[in-house]
């Protein structure tokens, strides 16, 4: 049914997802909870970005690997283990390899360029004025996640061969109940082991957190190609998810705004954010079956740019935001200005200098069949 | 082993599975069929066409041959294979011809009646 | 597709052989060590030296049952003749096996050693560490060549478990002997990478020593009359 | 008439054991069946054949090339299989099929199927699940699926029940169907080599005995069954091979028969009862135990 043709709902996830990686980013600059950390952040914060930010945070990472798991399955039943991990060689490790460089250079340069020009310089920028640092440590930034897709991609050749079907039959047997009411406690020691919120995995090696905690989201997705007709199984319980979810969001912000470094806290903190991953994750992935799957023209070309958009986005977003660090306005409007002068220069370039070149086909495939970053079907010819 | 080829192909002959005039199996195609090795065949084949079984064309393979009355040249090979393997015997008994052909004619008398006998005789003589 | 006489194309589909059969307990290395790294990544302290650890553990694991899976075993399981029934010179097998040989540790091995050199790098470690750490991984690459030779050579189990265990055995020796070298002893613990002569020294004697024992190997295979001699 | 396999005063010797002397001619087309006992030299014989051994002295021609120089040009027309030959446990009859498909262009994949339906394999069952009769028609089912012009099996029926060892003769069996290709193949049952054989070569103590074709061969044995009072001139006959007496019945057995052996004995006082074609088993056994004798 949907083997020789585009899973719209999905694609179109992905691109959503992706673009609220560009919002999310966008918006830590007016985060008090990440004030300390982050290069751009701005005098004027809200306690309103937290709340909504960070509830973003919570599922849109989980969404993606779900979906990418999905897409590597179906690579998988198409053209073999071996094909999948050529073709992921193709579009996950070269774009790796030629992005890392330019987007750690670039933010570098933007961070010494700023610290020398911004007069309100955020704490960070200060540190890096005044202690001369040679350079920051080495992070794949906001790349992370493709060091993370590669492990994974690497993970399924290792269970292929070693024939690991126990891992797969489990995934299969799970029924709805047990996946929203137990998986969450499965995952909960994970994030515990981290702060709260988590932070982004993206040194140079993996975290075994990350590992568990985005691989389960990756296999979840793995399995559901498996399973298509799991999703729908959860429409009855949209709203309640939803709500539930909005509920333990509020209570995860409260317990972070009132616990002392309490262990028994953090551990709640972790179970709270491991339910509302979870929920938001199925909510998203069964709202956009029941109202995204059909090829929306304007989504569809968001779709097609959003991979190049998510790779270039965030030293574009620095460099806006060095910008207004130094202007007298309310946090919405320099978020807004951030976001929309990110996107129209990040979709610009990818309409005039990306989508018809080499590049373009890296990271979406052979044109004509443009097919997102995670799905192409060479083997299909019309 | 090629006796056994051969008595094959006289069988299928006899029974009108191969006709007068038919090509047969070459020999390479008959010794993968039946798992005989192809100088047992070909072995098999020379004996047959020397008793005017099948006839062997070069280039052209064997056919069954032409001859009306197939069946009874059969029998009279048998005959005359018969007749060898007694005469062989009698060469190990050291036998002299006179007792040979005595021996014959009792045979034949206690085999096909003494009437019969006697008007065979009286036909011959 | 040939040079210098050998079949590029059969040495090349023998390797990809050698791969595919020692592939399922590669699988099972790769995970062991991507488990490893990420132990190593989580920054506990019990955790990074539990996570390098195992690194070590997997890779001299690793080395050993290559050898015994892809060497040793051809003999043992009778599959060699089958291999040489192929249109295969003795020879061609032979250097398919010693680049599959090779070929097999180098991928775990570069992991670690890239891990490392990112770990020394990239983290708190005192830069000083990747000289010594360098000569370290060289010395258990050059004891895998070694034995890989002895075990291709040789082709016998007891042989290969012994070669093995007196390199492994040598291992922490060459340990104490590097850390007592004069510029390592001074800078292992400083940020400086110091490529001195005498570290210099070591490296070209261990870079000679796996040289020299790929070298015997070949002119003892070369003439080698008969493959299959015993029976 | 070209040949398959050109032996030429062939010598090979290690351990205890010596192979001497070998001249051996197999003519393209041709079946032969290697007969020897254990230890007689046929494996040997096998791996020269096959450049796994380079012989002390001697030429060798496989396929028209000279071994053991010409074993890759040889070693692609070229389907063995052996006793002693395994394939790997961990991996599926499939991926062996892959494997050699991989090598040779002139792999047939329906005649492949086809004998894997006739052999009553599974092409992805592990190889180490299999049993001694599946690993052979394994083993033969990736020598035959390519066409190989020449065929050297080393004891492929050794350890099969009789319907294996069936349905192995009859899948080398249609190898004699075309003129081109050639087998030869070692047994020690005689009756295998006896029913598809064209040539017969014996090999004892790593010494050809005899190498004929086989109907001559077997046209030249005779059991001869005779009375009378025994002469040592009897056992002086030269075509003489075996004698053995049981009161005054004689049980003889000679090779290069000919008509007038039996004047001959008849002469000699013995009255003949019987003259008798002896199959292979007997001849092999009767030969292996003259040569013991001397």
């Amino acid at each position: 049914m949907i083997e020789n043709d585009r899973v719209h709902y999905l694609d179109n996830l992905r691109a959503l997802a992706l673009l609220a990686g560009v919002l999310f980013h966008a918006a830590l600059a007016y985060s008090p909870l990440m004030h300390n950390f982050w290069l751009t952040a701005d005098r004027d914060k809200s306690v309103w970005v937290d709340v909504a930010a960070w509830f973003l945070h919570l599922f849109r990472m989980p969404l993606f690997f779900a979906i990418a798991g999905f897409f590597a399955a179906r690579l998988v039943n198409q053209r073999g283990v071996g094909g999948m991990l050529n073709n992921r060689m193709a579009r996950v490790l070269l774009p790796l390899v030629l992005f890392w460089p330019l987007v750690t250079a670039a933010i570098g340069w933007l961070a010494k360029r700023a610290a020398s020009t911004v007069r309100n310089a955020p704490p960070l920028l200060e540190l890096l004025r005044q202690n001369d640092l040679p350079s920051l440590p080495l992070s794949l930034a906001h790349l992370w996640f493709l060091g993370y897709l590669l492990l994974f991609y690497l993970l399924i050749w290792i269970a292929a061969t070693a024939e690991w079907r126990v891992a797969a039959s489990w995934t299969l047997a799970a029924t709805p109940a047990r996946l929203l009411g137990l998986a969450p406690l499965l995952l909960a020691p994970a994030l515990a082991s981290v702060s709260a919120p988590t932070p982004a995995p993206e040194g140079p090696l993996p975290q075994l957190w990350a590992v568990v905690f985005y691989g389960v989201f990756f296999f979840f997705g793995y399995a559901l190609h498996w399973r298509p007709l799991l999703l729908s199984q959860f429409r009855p319980l949209s709203a309640a998810l939803g709500i539930a979810s909005l509920a333990a969001h509020t209570a995860f912000l409260w317990l972070l705004k009132v616990q002392s470094r309490h262990t028994g806290a953090h551990l709640l903190e972790a179970v709270l954010q491991a339910y509302v991953s979870v929920w938001m994750t199925v909510w998203c992935l069964q709202a956009g079956q029941a109202w995204l799957n059909a090829r929306l023209g304007w989504l569809r070309y968001l779709s097609d740019g959003s991979y190049w958009t998510y790779l270039v986005h965030l030293p574009v977003v620095f460099a806006i935001q060095f910008q207004l660090l130094d202007w007298d306005a309310g946090w919405p409007i320099k978020w807004a200005i951030s976001v929309l002068v990110t996107l129209t220069a990040c979709l610009a370039s990818y309409h005039f200098a990306v989508r018809g070149t080499a590049l373009g086909r890296v990271l979406n495939g052979r044109p004509g069949r443009r097919e997102g970053m995670a799905v192409t079907s060479q083997g299909r010819r019309s | 082993m090629y006796g056994q080829i051969v008595e094959q192909v006289t069988a299928k002959i006899l029974a009108g599975d191969w006709l007068p005039g038919q090509a047969i199996p070459s020999i390479r195609q008959l010794a993968a069929g039946s798992k005989v090795s192809v100088i047992t065949v070909k072995r098999a084949y020379l004996e047959l066409e020397r008793a005017g079984i099948i006839v062997t064309r070069p280039g052209k393979g064997s056919i069954v041959a032409e001859s009306s009355d197939l069946p009874r040249q059969l029998a009279l090979k048998d005959f005359h294979a018969g007749l060898s393997a007694m005469l062989e015997a009698a060469d190990r008994l050291q036998m002299d011809p006179a007792s040979v052909f005595q021996e014959v004619e009792k045979e034949l008398l206690s085999h096909r009646g003494a009437g019969l006998a006697a008007e065979e005789r009286g036909k011959t003589a | 597709m040939t040079f210098a006489g050998h079949d590029l194309q059969m040495i090349r589909l023998l390797v990809v052989k050698d791969w595919q059969v020692y592939q399922k307990q590669l699988a099972g290395y790769l995970a062991g060590l991507l488990l490893a790294l990420s132990l190593i990544g989580t920054g506990r302290t019990w955790s990074f030296n539990a996570g390098g650890l195992l690194l070590l553990v997997l890779l001299v694991s690793t080395g050993f049952f290559a050898i015994g899976h892809i060497v040793v075993n051809e003999r043992k399981e009778s599959t060699l003749p089958f291999v040489m029934s192929l249109p295969v010179t003795a020879l061609d097998v032979f250097i398919a096996k010693l680049i599959a040989g090779l070929l097999i540790y180098l991928v775990p091995f570069l992991v670690v050693l890239s891990t490392t050199i990112l770990l020394v790098l990239a983290t708190s470690l005192p830069d000083g560490l990747l000289v010594y750490a360098m000569l370290v991984y060289f010395f258990m690459f050059l004891s895998y060549c070694v034995a890989l030779c002895v075990a291709i050579a040789v082709e016998s189990e007891g042989w290969n478990i012994f070669i093995q265990m007196a390199l492994m055995t040598m291992l922490s020796p060459f340990m104490i002997w590097a850390g007592s070298l004069q510029s390592i002893a001074t800078n292992v613990r400083t940020n400086h990478i110091v490529w001195s002569p005498e570290v210099l020294s070591v490296f070209g004697g261990e870079v000679l020593v796996t040289a020299l024992a790929l070298a015997v190997t070949c002119w003892f295979h070369t003439r080698k009359a008969s493959v299959l001699q015993s029976s | 008439m070209t040949t398959a396999i050109t032996l030429a005063g062939v010598r090979k010797e290690y351990g205890g054991f010596a192979l001497q002397d070998i001249d051996l001619e197999l003519p393209a087309g041709q079946v032969m069946g290697l007969v020897g006992v254990n230890g007689a030299g046929k494996s040997t014989i096998f791996r020269i054949l096959m450049g796994l051994i380079k012989p002390d002295g001697g030429q060798v021609e496989v396929c028209g090339y000279r071994m053991p120089q010409g074993q890759v040009a040889a070693k692609r027309e070229i389907g063995y299989a052996s006793d002693d030959m395994r394939l790997y446990k961990g991996k599926s009859l499939r991926w062996h099929m892959d494997l050699v498909r991989s090598v040779y262009l002139d792999w047939n994949e329906p005649y492949a199927a086809q004998l894997l339906k006739r052999f009553d394999l599974r092409a992805d069952q592990a190889m180490g699940g299999l049993s001694h009769g599946q690993r052979v028609k394994a083993l033969l089912l990736l020598s035959l699926a390519r066409h190989p012009k020449l065929l050297l099996l080393d004891e492929p029926t050794t350890g099969l029940d009789p319907v294996a060892r069936g349905e192995v003769l009859e899948a080398i069996a249609e190898v004699l169907g075309d003129e081109n290709r050639s087998v030869l193949f070692s047994s020690h049952n005689t009756r295998d080599v006896e029913q598809i054989s064209d040539y017969i070569a014996f090999l004892h103590r790593g010494r050809l005995v005899a190498v004929k074709d086989k109907e001559s061969f077997l046209e030249s044995w005779r059991r001869i069954l005779c009375q009378g009072e025994w002469r040592d001139e009897i056992a002086a006959v030269p075509e003489m091979v075996s004698v053995r007496r049981n009161g005054s019945v004689i049980e003889l057995k000679v090779r290069s028969f000919h008509p007038g052996l039996t004047a001959r004995l008849q002469q000699l006082g013995l009255a003949i009862s019987a003259v008798d074609r002896m199959d292979l088993e007997d001849i092999f056994v009767t030969s292996i135990a003259a040569g013991e004798r001397q």
